[in-house]
């Protein structure tokens, strides 16, 4: 049994594996399926400031190897999940660690400052990549002068650990990364969806209500195993790895490309317990190959 | 209710007319409480096109015999390997799923229930379920034509079945909702399930004559329990998804142009 | 029978299926398994001034519904082309466009100048956006300010339509669009391949000899066809789409967002008579459909 | 040679130990003209992990009965794919592709054929190929033990076998290049195919021996027609595609560092 401990800035995970953002509720959808424990955390979704009623119907279109979506941050507010999520969910054993997304930077931090007086809340994981809301965070993740702006006010907010999660539809998601790194972010969490499109062609119209939307699922790995390569080579701050991943193989890629612990995002609704594998399976490569420690593993390729 | 995640053997899979067929599911460990108008998350395989799981109403429910019947309509990639699979393979489901149909009170209640297509399939379990709790179901049950016509005679064990096809191949010809048993007889409740635009000519009905009714929507979905987001419904209190809230709906809830 | 005939510059194509550089040879390779004159044109493989031997091996990962590929530009350089390659497939009844690539503005022109006076081929796809070679296309291709100016320079030099190859690994595809439009480009084609990477797990190193590469195959269509739907709102010059087409129905797709022809990579590798089928997928949809020619096609979406 | 593509019958899939399967299938079409040495593409499905052609030498033709076989060793999701082929089900084509292995101009010449496990699978056409054309083959055929030495049986028809394995279960322990029949006799021309050490042994003993030598390459591909330009290997030529140049070299043409 290897050690398979990870620290993000503040954050301790029982094993490099969270759930992503959007993709596994609150953590409650899943506890008929899994012991949750099983897992470094859980990475509930997005919440804003102000409750939002999401975008229209239809919100997703399968694609090859994938799917998008366009949900567009539908949630209840932060309020509302300080008053009736947090208390179902403070007890589990696991880290619970609240995506916050926003419109403004006001809004961001608002909502961030929210989250940081929650004593169970470990980390906040800060949106800036959402390409499904008009003047969403996509806006500041863009550029890196919009990234930094967003990070610098919500940093002098909060003093949990804050992660980035960055978007890949940019030239150079290094230079992103670096900036936010420079503001005090303590990790960034790379890829968000890569937006896309789909086309009912029987109805000529496109498929979602917003015209576009955030690709995800296995067709995406390729793109993100790229992108977590290039940022832990231009970071030093730890890198959170997600895009596609479907099994432990495809983490153990991301691992060796560079990222410190990775986030499973729409395979959960494939395999509802594929988080829990994933972990398992990491366990028993490190211990197939000699490997003392998942930390050991981080960017651990012969060449590249 | 609890849900499971579990591997199922296929007990039969009879091809129905050209395009449906009928898979009979067995399950190998617990047989979980199923109400009626629940539904399934199919694992179809990890062909490229059929990358998320398939949402399918069940048709029937046998706890005795630990049975579960899908009705499939061959639309797709992922519908067409379901009609392919045979006795003896597996088949991954989440189980069960969503909320189902309300059931009455007080039993000497005139219950319809009005299905389109292979949307009826829900009804039968429904049907059954009611009768088996002492009510008097009837079946109304529309198609395009007769072929499109499913399990007609498996209704009639559970109720008087009525039945309407568009080319007037079998029963009153025209829509269902023309049928002329609803100018004749005033229902207590309704149930629907089928095509949009059927659902919402039977809700405009209900609504006219001030008669409770129900439908169970169809929305496209990737995770089916509560956790995507992106199989909801416009309703009076807001998005919520179906595969949580519903899939079946009291038409008060919902905003359809009524 | 739909009139298939569409026009990109002074270019007339019989029908608006082309096939994608580096995809289909010199398109001798597949003369066994279709008729060429079938389609629209050919879009022979990557030419540069001097012979390039490309990357080494390995140059190929299998990827989710998808491939990376790390070619490098092989080809035995413009001279070649001329002297032992064009006598070959000059007369084939379909259009032959040369995709010119380079890494200096110097050798694009002179590259572009050689191909411009070869008179059976009508048009140049300018590729400024390979991934795969250091210093190469990508350079150019990922600014404006770079895409403007190699746009420029051969635009001087030759008279033959001008299509610009685009790359996807940018924030904001459309502005390199318009950007290349104001130097007199005729047309864009887009999009090349998006920046990927494959590790093997049990040798830890990367699939690839140059550690990334470029994904294309099903995968990238939704990417594709939200960035072909982005342009040709932004452009006034005809888009040419392309990304994971794979059947008529991904090219109607493209079609419908905005492409006025279309071309079939990856595809071509996993059945080779794919582009003649699209073609008459295409012809079929039209009729069936109540379309005259595929021109009325172009961008007929009801929303969005 | 003239390419095709179509689609062929399984005949027989029979299983060989755990590993490995022997796949016959029929051509519904013409039977084109098909040299040893040379492959397939086959086309296994269209899931996710399997969305290229898979590259598979062709182990034995039989023109006259329109049969092609491939020997197949289960390593990935393609050829397990492959291995679970029912007759009659039918499996998509390109064919026939490559250069295959050179035939001597002189029929006295002692042939070696030298295969180290599912990598022998092309040899077996090629010594019947030779046999046919009035040469005397003679195979020697390695691997890791009793269970991956495939088809030894099949060989023997075409000439003598020796026998390699590296635990010693059967014929002579220890590498196929170590085998006391290269020090007893010197062949006038070797032909190899097998894991890429194995065949840089063999090659690296022709070298020394100065035996003329041909290997048959495995590179991986996408298009198998020269179009992809993936399957490249270092020549004295410079890079050229194993697809159309190859998969067979004589060991002059590559940069190995024999």
């Amino acid at each position: 049994m290897a050690n398979l401990n990870i620290d993000i800035g503040k954050l301790h995970l029982k094993n490099p594996v969270l759930t992503a953002s959007g993709t596994f509720g609150y953590g409650t959808e899943y506890a008929d399926f899994m012991d949750l424990s099983r897992i470094g955390g859980v990475i509930v979704k997005g919440t804003t400031l102000h409750p939002r009623e999401g975008n229209d119907y239809p919100r997703m279109a399968e694609t090859p190897s994938g799917m998008l979506n366009a949900v567009g941050l539908q949630n209840k507010g932060v309020d509302f999940f300080i008053s009736d999520i947090y208390p179902q969910i403070r007890d589990v054993d696991t880290n619970i660690i609240v995506n916050v997304s926003g419109s403004t930077i006001e809004d961001y931090v608002a909502c961030a400052e929210k989250i940081g007086e929650l004593e169970k809340i470990p980390a906040i994981e800060l949106n800036i990549s959402c390409p499904n809301v008009k003047q969403g965070g996509m806006a500041f993740g863009t550029t890196c002068a919009g990234a930094s702006e967003v990070v610098k006010a919500v940093r002098k907010a909060v003093r949990k650990t804050l992660i980035v999660k960055l978007s890949p539809n940019v030239t150079d998601i290094a230079e992103i990364a670096k900036a936010v790194e420079a503001e005090g972010a303590d990790s960034v969490s790379l890829i968000n969806t890569l937006m896309g499109m789909a086309i009912n062609i029987e109805m000529r119209r496109p498929v979602l209500s917003t015209v576009t939307g955030g690709l995800s699922g296995p067709c995406v790995k390729p793109v993100a195993l790229r992108m977590v390569y290039q940022t832990s080579r231009a970071v030093k701050i730890p890198v959170i790895g997600l895009g596609g991943i479907s099994g432990w193989q495809d983490a153990v890629e991301f691992i060796l490309a560079g990222a410190t612990a990775i986030q499973i995002g729409t395979y959960n609704f494939i395999d509802p317990t594929v988080s829990r594998k994933v972990g398992e399976g990491i366990n028993a490569y490190l211990d197939r190959n000699g490997f003392r420690s998942v930390g050991e593993l981080v960017g651990a390729m012969e060449r590249g | 209710m609890k849900k499971y995640i579990s591997d199922w053997t296929v007990k039969e899979n009879t091809s129905i007319h050209a395009h449906y067929c009928l898979l009979k599911l067995v399950s190998g460990e617990t047989f979980p409480e199923t109400l009626p108008g629940q539904f399934v998350q199919v694992r179809v395989d990890d062909s490229s096109a059929t990358f998320l799981r398939r949402p399918i109403s069940i048709h029937f429910a046998n706890t005795a015999d630990r049975e579960l019947w899908l009705l499939i309509q061959r639309i797709g990639k992922g519908t067409r390997k379901l009609s392919e699979l045979k006795p003896g393979q597996k088949l991954n489901l989440i189980h069960p799923l969503g909320k189902g149909f309300s059931i009455p009170d007080t039993k000497n209640k005139r219950l319809l229930l009005i299905g389109g297509g292979v949307g009826a399939a829900p009804l039968l379990y429904l049907g059954a379920y009611l009768k088996e709790n002492g009510f008097q179901p009837a079946f109304l049950l529309g198609a395009r034509s007769e072929k499109d016509l499913l399990q007609s005679e498996e209704f009639g064990k559970y109720g008087d079945v009525y039945l309407a096809t568009e080319d007037g191949s079998r029963g009153e010809k025209g829509f269902v909702t023309a049928h002329s048993l609803l100018q004749r007889e005033k229902a207590d409740f309704l149930y629907a399930c089928g095509p949009k635009p059927m659902m919402l000519a039977v809700a405009k009905y209900a609504a006219q004559q001030a008669i409770p009714c129900e439908v169970s929507l169809e929305n496209s979905m990737a995770c089916g329990i509560g956790a995507c987001l992106c199989c909801v419904e416009k309703t009076k209190k807001g998005n919520v998804c179906i595969c949580t809230e519903g899939p079946v709906f009291n038409i008060n809830q919902l905003t359809w142009p009524i």
